[in-house]
């Protein structure tokens, strides 16, 4: 007997292995396994890092290479949720720089204690968004301008606050600095997380199981629960033994990906998550649905100017200064393009908190790949962009019929 | 005392006076169907009545109370559902997240399973003809996604119910169901405002017919004693119409 | 009424002077160069009026701001050019409208300014690598040197790149990698680093860092690394500089008479915006030139420095409690 | 030998297969309905027939000729026009702009005025109440949309027609401007292929009725001899469908 | 008797003075007259920025301000036409800068006549366009990846071009040069164009009318065309004489004005524009009518990088250097934000030529209004985003009740 969810007689069955398999294609070209060519395409570029400089794929690398993008990940996590509402933030840059730049004078200078510091910067980052969603709430400025004027202002602000002294050193024994440069998590424990983690992915997904089951739905068998569990123990854990080998896992990355599970579950598990995804989907429908835009709003643009803001404190902790070049350059592009590579749509309603992680590692690889190369700056340039092209053509390509569905 | 009242609305966008003096009332547990042409203002109406507009003039009576309707969601915490005729569902969630959205079970930890549960109890009375319910809307065909919509409005309690060409998009089956369901409204003493173009629906289901003409009120009809011929000469403002002139054509060739 | 130093000249007495600087990736021209040439100015000739532009690295940008000093009716132009070549252009402009322009810091070779002030910054990279690299051979330091360079797009960071070059060239340690690091951002010179620790683990001697920023990067990295801190060098000798100096951290930067100069280009501004044609001491690109030596700071001459009447930073503000003892052992109380 | 010939066409969306194996054939000069349930195929029908979608299998045949419709440039090369039922306007654009989008009267300068009074003859004929043609279609309501989006397949002259659920949203005058319409292009020598689920509509115009159910062909009936509760019974595939059902119940509660 | 697309009795007649009026409120509020808005608010900041430097007004700063906006005012021209698909591209700045390098060398170090060296440094930018669609038409990678990665590459080899001298100078007397900096219009040419402008369009507007009479449909009646041209005769007459009394209009500006009403035409008044704005609105509806689909996406791109070219060349005609720098700095931010400025969505569909000219003037004004008042870098920047603010801000009020009608 069928499950009363799979009754219908134009659902292809998926049975046996080749059934499967067929099944996961046709998933990937639907979008619905949004993530596997991404993952795909990282993998393409590894490997080419790997031949061009056998250096990159060295534990000591990897290290550097997941703690490096910490800040903008953290950065690029709060553009992934205002893009899914289809607004833009321009001026993450400037708000992280401006909050590194707080953090470091009330920390280092007024001599508050480290939390409180952190904890004003991310406050008036916070502060921002809300600022940002009522102009664009009351006054209907595109966002793209609001943000833009505020990459001007804060940017001033910070230069302002910086002042007389431009640049302040994070003192390298304080804890923050610490944190985020030498703090790893020891190999049993992270052995222990593994486990933990994979443990949990399966209570989770059997208990669910067996809600479904009782309410005479399709479910997933407990031995393919327990094949995924397996698969994610062993290959998390054989990644944790690789890292284990020099210094291991940073506190620092373990703290963003932990931030990208609580958004990932925020945005697929709550109400306000469905309401984010439906704004970014179709506004006018949202609002007719009843539900709160403008809340919705600010609520999105507060959570993306904190993370900015949290992304310019642990990037200040990492660099173990603050100073007038923080958060300039490329964070914003980098922060914006790491939400998009990773499958976020510019167009609202279509990505993932994983979108930013994936993206950010992307980036990273292919900036870190490069600079081990000792390449020229112009070639180094030029590669970076083939290399970028390259990863993310292997995500598109996977997707070409869908878009051709018209389901873009 | 009319559960809805409506007088004197009026609504202009731009030069185009979509809406003149318009007035209109329901009552608990009767059905009151609104027809007129194509343009005539009918989903402008609904459009005020569910927050979706503010009305340049005129004023609303719920329940006996003078009420404004700032937006959607006041219309939600009045009472009123409604079914656009735009549909207004989001394409990029499926199936199940457009029929609980903004009113999902368990906020803070979505109870997926007894949503599923419910959708597919909502649908199958509906007699949808739904694959699976984990699609996106976008891949939906134009009768399902009608069907969605129904099935959402029916998932709070509402007082009153609209329905915005409702079975437009149905085939037979749908609609006769749609149908069941209006009776079903009524007896349970729900209002419900239904607009339809098709004359042989509207006279099975609707207690009152209100035709709208250019934006004006055009004339109440009682459903039960009224030909369609009547209602169609009062949509069209001619009573020799192309309608009448197709029939009597028709019949002329049969003959 | 005109101050100490003004002469009676007519123009003189409430002229608009512009002091157009390049950029505020390297922190001085907003910190030191902009007030205290205003502060000069304004001893000079109370009733004259600064007006100060930075064109944030953009070349376009400069001569906008050329163009709209000019269009005020300024007596003079400072300018610290964005590039060097651009700003023929800019001088081109100013001349044929009567104006004189002063280049200052960075010199415009290819059209004739009517003064140049400066200490030139090929000059400045030479000497921070070459005390660098005294230094690894005064150490018997083993191993190679790495180096960081400023922007790939600024016009500047490629003459410090030149004079590094002419140091650690010659200096018998081999240049183990180099890298221009986009935007002078010091995030991705501590993540260039990083990956050489990596790739040449206990091989680097010595870093040349190209300004403070990413000197503190480079130390940065190394303390992330969990290796030691090999000796680096800065530019440009800004506050947390000059604490990392004193801490041990960084070995060296290099201070600007910036004080000096300021007050040198504000006196000459001065006399051109009075209709005076004042000398040079020597002529470089056929321009009436003056030409100052900046001074390479290390854990060595530090004290002095700081004591020097005039420098911009304040021994109070170096020695904050953190630097203390530090400070303290090396006679700064 | 028909105009339009189809034979085997299969068609699926991931694991959903919409179409199986359908056969359909058009002449110059017929008329045929495609009549199904909701998600019967219907729509995926007409986009592989205008070249939205490549089916899966199957081959067609126009005059005789097997062809592939790449595109629906293609389809539009081989004299196939198409109103789709999700319309297919560009809302940012007024009326006329959609009624000329990519049929332009001259392209290097547009003659505005010319398009202009073209468009009015169009939508008159088809009894539009449209208060002016320069609102962007965003504005317009549902039927004034889809008399835009059937006047538009007009423009040209195409050889076969297809209307998906053409009447749907459209008022009763604007319904049976329409079937006159299918009427005279039928004696043009035009093949139409029109998808309703209205069995009076489609019985009134119709040659031929193909019934799709769940993507597969369920029987073609000649529209004039068979009676609307036998191809009802095609659709649903039950004799002892909710349609008889409700039509028996009325019936009973109107003795 | 009332025309024939005036006869529906629901449309409210507008008669009289006060009739004109209220139908003036209900166009701007519709968004018909798009412009309006923001020309209103390009006026509240001249009018702040005069009152805080009276120089600002002044005609030699204006001469000034006009030039110095046409480098960037012809990259956001194609700028406008990729927003208008819906797209993005974030590498015009780079063009910009390639192009200008190439030219520079060519002429310059190789002793290429001038037109020659440019000729070719805009088929390369129309190259670089063609590529992008390709690539996006063929891989579908989101243009915003592609042009980041073109933004790398492009920068790369402008480093690499520009290679071991890092700057070229033009000669001050060479003939682009001159063009860019010295050539002005005399000012009775400035006069003769400004008559033949307005007798243009009376009589443009006179011969459709006339068209529309005899097609029984409303037109303007001869009288308001003559007060049109009149007032725009004024308009233009008075700004020329202002200009006129220190240099005059420069010849660059002319050109800028003359691509601006080119591309204005067709994106108004041909199949291709109308093509442009229906890709914008609804790509598969554009696909269902027949448009070939691709060709639009690379005509659009092909034109943005030309002009991104063309703009590259102008700068460095006006800067009389090709250097490092050319094209870097915020000059994609700039284009891009000119663009929006002026009402150009970022979705697509909504959008004017004249937007890009409008938006590059506030964008000017701004800047050389600040620029005047000698302030900090750090209150530039501040001040900079606030008056931004400011500008848009007018515009998007006005616009406020239309977004409510749900026809953002
Ligand atoms: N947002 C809007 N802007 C401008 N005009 C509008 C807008 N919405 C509706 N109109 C106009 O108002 C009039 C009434 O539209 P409405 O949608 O209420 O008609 P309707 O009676 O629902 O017609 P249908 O039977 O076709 O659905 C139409 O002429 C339409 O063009
Ligand atoms: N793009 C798509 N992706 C996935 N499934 C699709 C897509 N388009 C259609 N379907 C599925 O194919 C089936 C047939 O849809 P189709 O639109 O052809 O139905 P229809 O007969 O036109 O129905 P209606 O009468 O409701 O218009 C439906 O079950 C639908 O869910
Ligand atoms: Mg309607
Ligand atoms: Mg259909």
């Amino acid at each position: 007997m069928t499950a009363a969810d799979l009754s219908d007689e134009r659902l292809r069955q998926a049975t046996g292995l080749r059934g499967s398999a067929s099944a996961l294609v046709d998933r990937v070209r639907a979008g619905e396994l949004g993530m596997v060519p991404v993952v795909a395409g990282l993998l393409v570029i590894c490997v080419v890092l790997q031949i061009l400089n056998p250096i990159f794929l060295s534990s000591t690398n990897l290290v550097n290479l997941l703690m490096e993008c910490v800040p903008v990940g953290v950065i690029a996590l709060g553009i992934v949720c205002v893009l899914l509402v289809g607004q833009i933030d321009l001026s993450v840059g400037s708000i992280s720089g401006l909050s590194a730049a707080i953090m470091a004078i009330l920390f280092v200078k007024d001599g508050w204690p480290a939390w409180l510091a952190v904890l004003v910067a991310l406050v008036a980052g916070c502060a921002i968004g809300v600022l940002y969603a009522e102009i664009f709430n009351r006054v209907g400025i595109p966002t793209f301008v609001i943000t833009l004027a505020g990459l001007l202002s804060f940017l001033g602000l910070q230069l302002k606050a910086l002042g007389a002294i431009g640049s302040v050193n994070l003192p390298f024994d304080s804890g923050l600095v610490e944190f985020a440069q030498l703090k790893f998590v020891p190999p049993w424990l992270s052995y222990v997380l593994v486990l933990l983690a994979a443990a949990w992915l399966f209570v989770v997904g059997f208990l669910h199981a067996a809600k479904r089951r009782t309410a005479d739905l399709s479910a997933r068998s407990t031995r393919f629960l327990l094949i995924r569990s397996g698969v994610l123990a062993v290959g998390l854990g054989l990644a944790a033994w690789y890292l284990n080998r020099t210094r291991g896992i940073g506190w620092m990355f373990v703290l963003f990906v932990a931030l990208a599970l609580i958004l990932h579950y925020a945005l697929t598990s709550t109400k306000w998550g469905k309401a984010v995804y439906a704004v970014g989907g179709n506004v006018e429908a949202a609002r007719r649905a009843g539900i709160n835009v403008r809340l919705v709003y600010t609520s999105v643009f507060a959570i993306c100017t904190t993370l900015a803001a949290f992304g310019g404190v642990l990037g200040a902790a990492r660099l173990a200064a603050a100073n007038q070049a923080s958060g300039g350059g490329d964070v914003n592009l980098n922060a914006i393009a790491a939400a998009v590579i990773g499958g976020t749509s510019l167009f609202g309603g279509r990505g993932t908190a994983f979108a930013a992680v994936l993206g950010v590692l992307v980036i990273q690889a292919i900036s870190s790949g490069l600079t081990l190369l000792s390449l020229d700056s112009s070639y180094r340039f030029f590669v970076t962009g083939v290399v970028l092209l390259l990863a993310v053509g292997v995500d598109s390509l996977a997707r070409r019929t869908r878009t051709s569905h018209g389901r873009a | 005392m009319a559960t809805l009242q409506l007088s004197g609305i009026s609504k202009s966008f731009g030069a185009v006076a979509a809406l003149t003096e318009v007035d209109l009332s329901v009552d608990a547990g009767q059905v009151v169907a609104i027809v007129g042409d194509n343009g005539a203002g009918k989903s402008t109406l609904v459009k005020v009545l569910s927050g979706v507009y503010a009305p340049d003039a005129g004023t609303i009576g719920f329940e006996g109370r003078e009420v404004t309707i700032p937006g959607p969601a006041a219309a939600h915490r009045l009472g009123i559902a409604t079914v656009f005729q735009d549909l207004a569902l989001c394409e990029n969630l499926n199936v199940i997240e457009n029929l609980f959205l903004g009113q999902e079970l368990g906020p803070f930890r979505l109870d997926d399973v007894a949503m599923e549960v419910r959708s597919w109890e909502l649908l199958r009375q509906l007699s949808a003809k739904l694959p699976t319910v984990r699609l996106p809307v976008a891949a939906l065909s134009g009768g399902q996604r009608q069907t969605v919509a129904i099935a959402r409005s029916l998932l709070g309690d509402p007082k009153i119910i609209i329905l915005d060409e409702p079975t437009a998009a149905l085939g037979v089956a749908q609609t006769a169901e749609v149908l069941n369901l209006i009776d079903r409204l009524r007896e349970n003493g729900h209002g419900v405002i239904m607009i339809s173009h098709n004359m042989a629906d509207v006279r099975a289901v609707a207690d009152q017919v209100v035709v709208l003409r250019l934006g004006r009120n055009n004339g109440v009809f009682d459903a039960r004693s009224t030909s369609s011929e009547q209602i169609v000469a009062a949509i069209t403002g001619l009573e020799d119409n192309v309608v009448s002139q197709r029939a009597a054509r028709v019949e002329g060739a049969d003959q | 009424g005109c101050g100490s130093g003004g002469g009676t000249g007519g123009g003189g007495s409430d002229a608009k002077i512009a002091f157009l600087m390049p950029d505020i990736a390297s922190t001085r021209y907003e910190l030191f160069d902009a007030p205290l040439f205003t502060a000069k100015m304004k001893e000079l000739c109370s009733g004259c009026t600064v007006l100060y532009q930075n064109a944030a690295a953009d070349p376009a940008k400069q001569q906008q701001q050329a163009n709209s000093v000019l269009a005020q009716g300024v007596k003079a132009i400072v300018i610290d050019p964005v590039d060097s070549a651009a700003a023929a252009s800019i001088v081109q402009t100013a001349q044929g409208q009567g104006v004189p322009v002063i280049a200052y810091d960075r010199p415009i070779p290819d059209k004739k300014a009517d003064y140049y002030i400066s200490f030139d910054n090929e000059k400045i990279g030479q000497m921070i690598a070459q005390s660098l690299v005294d230094h690894l051979k005064a150490t018997k330091a083993t191993g190679g040197i790495l180096q960081v360079n400023g922007s790939p797009t600024d016009a500047a960071a490629g003459l410090i790149k030149k004079g590094i070059h002419s140091a650690v060239d010659p200096s018998g340690y081999k240049l183990l990698a180099e890298f221009d690091t986009p935007g002078w951002q010091p995030p991705k010179a501590q993540e260039w680093v990083g990956g050489q620790i990596t790739r040449f683990p206990n091989q680097v001697a010595g870093v040349v860092a190209a300004n403070d920023g990413t000197g503190g990067a480079t130390i940065a990295a190394f303390k992330a690394a969990g290796d030691k801190v090999p000796p680096v060098t800065g530019n440009d000798a800004e506050l947390a500089a000059l604490q990392r100096v004193i801490s041990g951290d960084q070995y060296n930067t290099i201070s600007k008479p910036i004080k000096i100069v300021a007050d040198a280009a504000a006196t000459v501004a001065h006399e051109f915006a009075q209709g005076n044609k004042p000398a040079g001491k020597t002529t470089l690109f056929d321009t009436p030139s003056q030409l100052f030596t900046p001074t390479v700071v290390t854990r060595e001459n530090i004290a002095e420095v700081l004591k020097e009447p005039g420098f911009a930073v304040k021994i109070a503000d170096v020695c904050t409690a953190e630097y203390k003892a530090a400070c303290t052992e090396l006679g700064l109380s």
